[in-house]
């Protein structure tokens, strides 16, 4: 059933949301491969450990004091600078980061976003994301359009803990990409291959359908 | 004060007592005090409260339950919900051997610094309308909820910096900074451990991170490597 | 947002509004913005609420004065007990011609930067049971009275480094950090004069002071020397 | 019938007060004075507009950038290390400044201090002082024991607007050092020639002698 976009595909898509010029945080996760697709673009990513300024992800010669928020290693740019952690949560709180992109676990209509805790691992790490959500003047999630077993992500009401309230800007999944403007889900755009009526039948909330409604192009 | 310098981690820490609340700083492999936490490990010092952004596989910090010494964790980063094993951390959590108190690493970030500081406590969107905001008061100010957080200190400070000179002045290396230079200004009594000791005047001034006002004890150690495993 | 790169600072200043806020950085002589000020007293802009620390003479910011284009003065130190001649502003001032909101200096540097990074307000000890705690609530914890402080933010901030290199990273020389630092994150639009302009790559990413993401425009100026006079 | 420590005198008294290993912050005017007097001290000076490690005022060769808290230029001594308000203030409240001291205008019994405006001058400026008040773990005041027509500036109530309450810990005058303890004033040590009578005939508030009560060694 599930024939959606990949996850390389959803970070293309999602990097197609960014443009010159932006500053950019990137959650630990899917988010993390958007950065293999803005070689083109002159966008500066920040990370919340305290760096601005990072590139590729590094596969080898680890040092560790250059590494992003994931403990990855990262290549440093020659623009980059760095920072302590009040610093870097000033620039990220303080709505300094243009755009930032998170993965999610739960999505409500109204924004609500829940993505730190699973109740059925009995856990969860907040990290950097709730500050994150609450500070980017714009949000967007990537994520699966549904759990492993089918179930809706995208809800009337997020059922985890959240991370913060009516925060997310746009939602980009395998199967679809939706925006949320006042309490209301609009839906833009459909994976290849896919139907309004099978990303409708997947997702719990309801949802408008966009008036320039296409398929997704990667 | 005056800063002392030791030649080994151990005397380093021998200030440290049992019962103690320690900042840890570093950010998972850059700027971790692991030489320090290594020799609190052998020192077998118990009941402490440890304050520090992540606990989790493959940090030195997790070492310190392997004989249940840590009492109470505050972090922003303690159980992942994805991997497979488990840390010694996580499984004293889930039996209920050590408490957890789970902060935004923005608000993490900013009660230290506020504790260092001598503010009373702040105002931070973050949270509102989430478990973290239970048993917090919430200001409105210009039509937008608020949490009052209150600052944090400890009893003691583990950084780990780059270079120090002999006064304590300390410059850090890429991502390190972290928490490190925060917690440098929130405990009683902070501990640096350095990768070198230089002369005074060896450090530039404009380039000097924590001043030496800020630092206690000093200790130069061959960095330990530490990486995330999963 | 790129930042934007001028060849001279009437041009760096031309967006700059009638009735704007504008923060001032610097402390005496040491990193102020003094060509950028020179601007706005040729290009005869009125109604200004001018937030710096200092204004006196001697001051460029004086100038503006001249021809009455502050409206009012957030400051910290504004008036000289001491000192035979006035400054135009203080004779403004005691003919109620321009108003002054007189901050404690740590209270005024907090403000900025809690309106820089999202912070809501603070709780300070500084001013409890002076003048400058009239009208402010005041929060009690641990035994002890704080007052709440409301964050500050303007329209512009007109700041002053030593160097930048072309994406707007800055670094600045000696005490001249001072309020530079934490205006170029509180102003909607961020203009920085610079003694020189650099290539990317030039300025060591560890050495850094001002990111590049806080700087909207920029400008290379030969820096003026100021003095305080009595 | 004054017959008091000129204001070096007074300064040097003061420096007496500062032992190795102190950061201190002295205050513009006579404070500045004892920096003369500290060369045989291992001591760090802060200045609030953003240095720790300054040395003595240097007359010539003004460098715009390297000034102390009063616009003065400053010897930048090798350990020296600079900061903006923001994180100079954390310093200074965040209780890290071993002794502060600091111009007096009125000083009460109960320690209150005021030093920031003269109401027979239609203004004042407050700069650091608050915070300095507020923040250092140690707070002496310098000032002449009487205004210039011999009236008392140690009084039961301070009557011009306060810097801050309860903050002072020493009082160092031409005639005395007197020591503020539980909201009482205890006459330490007179000036060379000057009576316990005298000193207290020019004090308002109420004061203990006390009990190793001494000449001034200077």
């Amino acid at each position: 059933m599930n024939q959606g976009l990949s996850r390389e595909l959803i970070a293309l898509r999602a990097s197609k949301e960014l443009h010159d010029g932006m500053y950019v945080n990137l959650g630990i996760g899917l988010p993390t491969l958007v950065s293999n697709f803005i070689d083109d673009l002159d966008i500066t990513l920040q990370s919340e450990n305290g760096i601005l300024g990072y590139g590729n992800i590094l596969e080898k010669d680890f040092d560790p004091d250059f590494i992003n928020a994931g403990g990855q290693p990262v290549e440093i740019l020659p623009e980059a600078s760095f920072f302590n952690s009040a610093e870097s949560f000033a620039m990220i709180r303080g709505g300094h980061i243009d755009v930032a992109i998170l993965g999610g676990l739960q999505v409500a209509a109204n924004g609500d976003l829940a993505n730190w805790f699973v109740p059925e691992r009995g856990g969860g790490s907040i990290g950097g994301a709730m500050d994150i959500a609450v500070g980017a003047k714009r949000l967007i999630i990537t994520m699966a359009h549904t759990t492993k077993d089918g179930k809706p992500r995208i809800l009337d009401r997020c059922l985890y803990p959240l991370t913060a309230e009516t925060c997310v800007d746009l939602i980009i999944t395998d199967l679809a990409v939706i925006e949320i403007v006042d309490n209301q889900l609009i839906l833009l755009e459909t994976a290849p291959g896919i139907t309004v009526d099978e990303v409708l039948s997947l997702t719990e909330a309801d949802m408008i359908i966009g008036t320039s409604i296409r398929e997704m192009s990667l | 004060m005056v800063v002392e310098i030791f030649s080994n981690s151990k005397q380093a820490i021998s200030v440290v007592n049992s019962n103690s609340s320690i900042m840890f700083g570093g950010f998972v492999s850059a700027g971790s005090p692991s030489n320090l936490i290594i020799a609190l490990h052998n020192d077998g010092i118990q009941n402490l409260t440890a304050i520090a952004n992540n606990i989790g596989l493959g940090d030195k910090l997790d070492m310190l339950c392997e004989h249940k010494q840590i009492a109470k964790v505050i972090a922003t980063f303690a159980i992942r919900a994805s991997g497979d094993r488990k840390s010694n951390f996580e499984e004293q959590y889930h039996r209920g051997e050590v408490e957890l108190e789970l902060i935004p690493q923005g608000t993490f970030a900013e009660r230290i610094r506020a504790g260092g500081a001598g503010i009373g406590g702040f105002l931070t969107p973050t949270g509102v309308g989430t478990v973290v905001a239970e048993n917090k008061e919430v200001i409105r100010h210009n039509e937008k909820d608020y949490l009052l957080e209150l600052p944090l200190r400890a009893d003691f400070a583990f950084i780990k910096a780059y270079k120090a000179d002999k006064l304590g002045n300390l410059i850090y290396r890429g991502a390190s900074k972290n928490f490190n230079e925060i917690m440098a200004t929130a405990a009683d009594c902070v501990i640096a451990e350095v990768e070198e000791i230089v002369e005074v005047g060896e450090l530039e001034p404009d380039r000097i991170d924590t001043p030496g006002i800020f630092i206690d004890r000093l200790v130069q150690c061959k960095p330990i490597e530490i990486r995330w495993t999963s």
